[in-house]
């Protein structure tokens, strides 16, 4: 036995995970001690200083690792380098607009059960809901997503990367179960989330423990070095990287691996949908990334059909099965997965420009998402009475809202044609460095599948916004209608910074697109 | 006895807590069939920490340990409440949200 | 020396046998008078609560006490290793165990100011 | 060089007034229009002083790059945003922003009454903005950005009346082509990108000799579906017609002058592309060709003042293209013909926008009838613009329509007889709709109520009482500058072949070509048949009474009424048996998709149907998928291996 030497531990390049995590541990004994009158101010003010603080963080770190390049964290565990403090930065900002959406209101309710316990429907729910018990509890549910997001990405083994999967999932799977409308679809959301997604984490464990049998190491570098040894166990070695694989895009919503989406999209809480499409995705690229570039270089030959075939499936299915959805959420959540297939064409092209354009489209897409479903969430229907109820979620419902909410309309359209592509809006400029970076990687076929599927995608997109802007809205029997909240202001300010996101990623992408690509450098 | 045989078994007990989540329709059961694959899988570290002869698969596998309780809490803690809400833990009855 | 393993193998059948033996034997000679209490459910001498569908109450006490004890189970998974390696690991090792134990207790501080420990 | 550097500055001027209209909202409301009247009038002085830059040099040095920034750096694969000014994008500036800046003029004393005016004029800056990027653009994504801006710009001003039901539908169904169209546009330029690595006029050019045929036929097909869409050329022509709802000074600058030629515009740019790909190009002809005669025939039926002259629009760009799809005979001869057509048409329906002001907005011609009594100025402009539609030599019409006719006897086997008769035709049957319309607004008896209820015919004295007079100085000058244009600019752009000799940098120099027939006879056959048009509509509509309401009429007139039923058949071939599929199995949401051109999604939405029955709701079913996935990507893996 060789003696104990305690690892190094750089506590400044460990600022930003620490800021968020320790936030988080914090709001736990905030929900302990503070009073429930005050609790509710506490934690938003908390989550949107620390989300704001460690981004600063990254900021600071991202200086100094520009200047003395990256390094290895606590033996190893943890990476610092371009991507990783990217994807932390992008995660950072998107979660930031996330938790102001979460945290806004509208007639003192938010969009959260007051008590997730409670049986849907009873009256103990109903006294609760008169009491205005309010669950805060998703503050440090959120924070504590996020710091496993922000390792996820930076994992230097596979152990950590696991550990931070289930440390992301886990408060999500509770998240999308608190709704407050529709609890009996939440739940079942949540539901569904959970087992699916402790089911693919089986898988993603038995791969790390192949990999681990057939280099005797779970970390990254190890990994890779071990590959073209190849000694006579190399199904081990694929069957293991493919498991992995298969782990990492359950998370991003690749097709086969996608049929949790639709349904936990639509079934969780607005604002925490948004928040999951958008940052679960960054995150999970992020360390599909690093673990497809820095394992698999020696394997292309063995994966190329392998991740062609999921990429063509994902672009396709995706795109085909939004279109026939009616349910908004439902469309967005299918137009995610169709995303999670182009963004797969940046990770094919195993090349340079592929990291930074994939880190590119991960933020004009999240900054879509988030900004869409923080609209969605404000779109409700007002029955006979004038009570307003829940979601106006039907596609039908949005008719004719551009003359009656230009302003909500015009932004929602501005996401929605960034979801297409169409130039001026960061998703082209997405598309355009993702489908090049493709091309440059020898992968044109999967660019015209993907030029073609991006032009039906287009469809439903317009389709929306021909819906919104030139049809009369319908009316129903029972006098409901579809009206616009307009909540306590914290979904403003986070519609129009996506908005601001989105635009000026499409005017003036150059900066954002220099600095992805100096980023575009894996520690090995 | 080789190393071998146990990779199979687990290699088996991952197959049965798989097939357990395909058929079986009650939620915990389907549950158990997960955790059946987590710990097969920490079989098969523990398997390979020996044949390596070190010993970090057997701290990998007191990580999974943990893992898997922690989704026990949070997956109990989902299942009790449909649980309450519907009076059943069938899987299949689950299936508002679909196209 | 023969094999160390034949006196498990004997104790392994003994126990089987006795086991076997017993159920096989109230099965066969004990009289069946079933009654109310009988076929009961058994909750340590405390009278059963009653069942969650219909009643609508869920006794979500067990399963609060259940999930705090398997968190602190799990803790002892990592002390035990620790306590065995303590000399080597000296002072980082104790503050990572400290760290870690703190960690525990916040949300078990949680659970307690939220009335999760009081039984009624 | 300097002057060139600033080009950018066209394009800025309308585009900041346009936002300080937008963002001050009614503070300008005073004084608004006249901003947007000064922003575009600078525009036209800074492509004057342009011109007077690219005079002073030799012909070979006539075409500047402009680089501006990078726009999207993709490692070696830049899109860099700069302009392009060289003669043929210089021709359209400056039709731009003369022709823009008089319909300003004129939209000042239109809208005068429109408590919105200051939008009105922040939409026409934006149009002419983007409009100007589109033409000046170096490369086909800067210039797909235009091609959108002019979109938006349309949709905003054609529904600008959006508080009528109707004009919103007509600005849904242009949004709903138009995307048709731009899928074409992005399909080649996603071609173009994947053949030669940009999407720059310079590199795809230089490349485009010796590519593959194949390429560029798909290319080439596919711009001339983005051409389709937005020049409203058969068979996304529909939504022209309906885009008549918008301000009549609209439907002059962007249905008439700028926006719909942007087609041609397109298909002349992208000339060595075509001229790689004869199929195309034969595609193109026969495109121009069918929509010549489909909006002449239009044209004939339409009793809306401004729906015949948006069918006579789509029968004139339909002569552009077919000139364009000639090569490079014809490309002089389209942007000429385009120039001419600017002048005039836009003279032609600013003088309906003065009819119209003077008789209540009333636009059914046959409650019009001699008003030329009435609207002296009016008369006098809309006869210009008439006899140069028409081609009567001097005018101006003459000297661009007469060539394109010409060039397209040009060339051998069937395709000259046929595409000449029917520029031929085209011409004939246009000076019939023209005269119709020009007699039954201007001559013959007036069958509107003038107030004295002599008038023993009852259906007119139910109509309202109208006061025709002629309009105010502020709209009747820029009528009398465009009369002008009709006149003289066709002679003088003709003199020695200035204007093709202007081209010839971009077009490429052309030998002489002999028509099949010779000139002579052909200039003789044209006159011929458009003096029979005229003296035809002579004796129906201005030498005998017009009937107040439309007779039943033959086949072809109730045909031509319905727009040859293109609705019905959008609706017949595309939407309908999508609908009927999708409904047997699903429910419709008729609803949700009713868009005229519905066909491509219909076929997604079956597509989608079966793959959906998958999503089950059940978790087993799911974790099944997974699974099945699973073992399917591991023995995909594990077999090449093997």
């Amino acid at each position: 036995m060789t003696a104990f030497v305690p690892p190094e531990i750089d506590w400044a390049a460990l600022t930003p995970i620490l800021i968020v995590l320790g936030t988080a541990v914090l709001m736990v004994l905030i929900e302990a001690f503070v009073p429930t009158r005050v609790r509710r101010a506490v934690q938003t003010v908390l989550a949107v200083v620390a989300l704001g603080g460690a981004l600063v963080a990254v900021a600071w770190r991202w200086g100094v690792v520009q200047s003395q390049g990256g390094s290895e964290l606590v033996g190893g565990a943890l990476l610092e380098d371009g991507p990783a403090l990217f994807t932390q930065g992008v995660l950072l900002l998107l979660s930031f607009a996330g938790v102001l959406i979460i945290a806004d209101r509208y007639q003192g309710e938010d969009a959260f059960a007051p008590t997730g316990a409670a049986i849907p429907g009873s009256t103990y729910e109903e006294e609760a809901r008169r009491a205005g018990l309010v669950q805060t509890e998703v503050f440090p549910l959120t924070m504590f997503a996020v710091g496993g997001m922000l390792v996820f990405p930076a994992a230097g083994d596979l152990l950590t990367m696991f550990i931070a999967l289930e440390v992301l999932s886990l408060p999500l799977y509770l998240l999308s179960g608190l709704s407050r409308r529709r609890r009996l679809l939440s739940q079942e959301a949540s539901l569904k989330y959970f087992l699916l997604g402790a089911f693919s984490s089986a898988f993603f464990l038995m791969g790390m423990a192949l990999l681990y049998g057939y280099s005797g190491s779970i970390r990254l570098s190890e990994i890779a070095k071990a590959v073209p040894a190849m000694a006579g166990m190399d199904s081990l070695l694929l069957a293991g990287v493919v498991l992995v694989i298969v782990g990492l895009l359950f998370k991003v919503g690749a097709v086969p691996f996608h049929a949790w989406v639709p349904d936990v999209y639509q079934g969780a809480p607005t604002p925490i949908t948004g928040f999951m499409a958008a940052c679960t995705k960054v995150a999970a690229f992020g360390a599909l990334l690093r673990f497809v570039y820095v394992v698999t270089p020696g394997l292309t030959w063995d994966l190329s059909a392998f991740l062609w075939g999921i990429a063509i499936l994902t672009m396709v299915v995706g795109t085909v099965l939004a279109i026939v959805q009616t349910d908004m959420k439902r469309t967005l959540a299918y137009s995610s997965i169709a995303h999670a297939g182009f963004v797969l064409l940046g990770i094919i092209a195993l090349d340079v420009r592929g990291i930074s354009s994939v880190l590119f489209y991960l933020l004009a897409y999240g900054l879509a998402t988030i900004g869409a479903f923080g609209l969605v969430a404000l779109v409700r229907e007002r029955d006979a009475e004038g009570n307003i109820t829940g979601e106006a979620s039907h596609l039908s419902q949005w008719a004719g809202l551009g003359r009656r909410s230009p302003v909500l309309s015009v932004c929602f359209a501005l996401f929605l044609l960034s979801f297409a592509g169409i130039p001026l809006t960061a998703g082209f400029i997405g598309k355009f460095a993702v489908f090049s970076a493709a091309i440059a990687g020898g992968a044109w076929p999967l660019v015209v599948i993907a030029v073609l599927a991006s032009a039906a995608a287009a469809f439903f997109y317009v389709r929306i916004i021909v819906l919104m802007f030139f049809t009369e809205p319908a009316t129903t029997a029972d006098g409901r209608e579809t009206t616009v909240v307009a909540g306590e202001g914290l979904t403003t300010v986070a519609v129009l910074l996506c908005a601001v996101g989105t635009v000026l990623l499409g005017v003036l992408p150059s900066p954002i697109l220099d600095l992805a690509a100096s980023a575009a450098k894996f520690m090995l | 006895m080789s190393l071998v045989n146990y990779l199979v078994l687990s290699g088996i007990l991952f197959s049965i807590g798989a097939v357990t989540v395909l058929v079986r329709r009650n939620a915990i059961v389907a549950f158990m069939g997960v955790e059946l694959m987590l710990n097969a899988a920490n079989l098969t570290f523990v398997t390979f920490a020996r044949m390596h002869g070190e010993l970090q698969g057997q701290v990998i596998a007191f990580f999974v340990m943990v893992v898997a309780a922690t989704e026990v809490v949070i997956g109990l803690a989902i299942i009790v409440s449909i649980f309450r809400t519907r009076g059943s833990a069938s899987i299949d009855d689950v299936n508002l949200l679909k196209s | 020396m023969t094999n160390p393993y034949i006196p498990i193998l004997i104790m392994g059948g003994l126990a089987l046998l006795l086991g076997v033996g017993g159920l096989a034997a109230s099965a066969v000679i004990g009289p069946k008078r079933y009654n109310k209490v009988k076929v009961d459910a058994y909750e340590c001498g405390i009278q059963p609560t009653p069942h969650a569908v219909g009643m609508g109450r869920f006794p979500i006490k067990y399963y609060l006490v259940a999930m705090t004890f398997i968190i602190f189970d799990i803790e002892v998974v990592f002390l035990y290793p620790w306590a065995v390696a303590f000399s080597e690991l000296a002072v980082f090792g104790l503050v990572a165990m400290m760290g870690f134990l703190f960690l525990i207790t916040v949300p078990f501080v949680y659970e307690w100011r939220r009335g999760g420990l009081d039984w009624d | 060089m300097d002057t060139l550097n600033l080009s950018w500055l066209l394009i800025a001027i309308p585009l900041a007034s346009a936002g300080v209209l937008l963002v001050l909202g009614r503070r300008v409301d005073r004084w608004g229009h006249w901003l947007g009247v000064l922003a575009s009038a600078a525009s036209a002085a800074g492509a004057i002083a342009m011109l007077v830059e690219l005079l002073g040099r030799g012909a070979a040095d006539r075409s500047v790059g402009v680089h501006l920034f990078r726009w999207i750096p993709a490692g070696d694969l830049n899109v860099d945003a700069g302009l392009l000014v060289d003669p043929l994008s210089l021709t359209f500036v400056l039709l731009i922003t003369f022709v823009g800046t008089l319909i300003h003029i004129y939209a000042v004393a239109y809208m005068e009454h429109d408590t919105d005016r200051r939008r009105f004029f922040a939409y026409l800056n934006l149009f002419v903005a983007a409009m100007l990027v589109l033409v000046l653009a170096d490369s086909y994504a800067l210039l797909f950005l235009g091609w959108e801006g002019v979109g938006l710009a349309s949709y905003l001003l054609i529904g600008f009346w959006n508080y009528r039901s109707d004009y919103a539908v007509a600005a849904k169904k242009a949004f709903v082509m138009n995307r048709v169209g731009d899928m074409g546009m992005l399909v080649a330029m996603m071609a173009l990108f994947a053949t030669f690595g940009s999407v720059n006029y310079e590199t795809v050019f230089a490349a485009a000799e010796g590519t593959n045929q194949g390429v560029l036929t798909l290319v080439g097909l596919m711009l001339l579906v983005g051409a389709c869409g937005k020049s409203a050329q058969f068979p996304l022509q529909a939504w022209l017609g309906d885009a008549m709802a918008g301000p009549t000074p609209v439907s002059a600058l962007i249905h008439a002058a700028t926006m719909v030629t942007a087609g041609v515009y397109l298909i002349v740019r992208s000339g060595p592309i075509f001229e790689g790909a004869p199929t195309a190009q034969l595609v193109v002809v026969i495109i121009g060709a069918i929509t010549l005669l489909f909006g002449a025939i239009i044209g004939c039926a339409k009793d809306d003042l401004k729906k015949a002259l948006a069918a006579s629009t789509m029968s004139q760009i339909g002569y552009m293209i077919l000139a364009a799809g000639l090569g490079p005979i014809g490309y002089a001869f389209a942007i000429f013909h385009l120039v001419t057509h600017g002048f005039f048409k836009a003279g032609m329906f600013l003088g309906a926008g003065s009819v119209m002001h003077g008789m209540g907005e009333e636009v059914d011609m046959r409650r019009f009838g001699g008003l030329r009594r009435y609207m002296k100025v009016t008369y006098a402009t809309f006869a210009f613009g008439w006899l140069a539609i028409l081609g009567v030599p001097p005018f101006s019409g003459f000297w661009s329509k007469d060539k394109i006719i010409e060039a397209a006897f040009v060339g051998e086997g069937w395709r000259p007889l046929v595409f000449g008769s029917v520029a031929l035709l085209g011409a004939g049957i246009t000076a019939f709709y023209m005269s119709r319309l020009f007699f039954m607004t201007f001559h013959g008896e007036k069958r509107w109520n003038d107030g004295h209820s002599s008038t023993p015919d009852t259906a007119i004295a139910r109509t309202p009482v109208q006061h025709p007079h002629e309009s105010p100085r502020l709209m009747t000058v820029p009528m009398i500058v465009l009369a002008v244009g009709s006149v003289a600019l066709g002679g003088l752009l003709s003199i020695g072949g200035v204007f093709t000799s202007w081209l010839e940098p971009v077009t490429g120099v052309v030998g002489d070509h002999e028509p099949v027939l010779p000139v002579w006879l052909l200039m003789t056959l044209t006159l011929a048949v458009v003096v029979v048009g005229l003296v035809l509509a002579w004796r129906q509509y201005a030498a005998s009474s017009v009937p107040v309401i439309a007779l039943a009429g033959s086949v072809l007139t109730r045909a031509a009424r319905k727009d040859l039923y293109q609705d019905e058949v959008n609706d017949g071939l595309l939407v309908q048996p999508g609908q009927y599929l999708t409904r047997s199995l699903v429910y419709g949401d008729r609803q949700v998709i009713d868009g005229a051109v519905g066909g491509l999604g219909r076929v997604m939405v079956r597509l989608g149907d079966v793959t959906r029955r998958l999503q089950t709701g059940y978790v087993r079913s799911y974790a099944a998928t997974m699974t099945i996935g699973l073992v399917a990507l591991v023995a995909v893996v594990l077999a090449t291996r093997i």
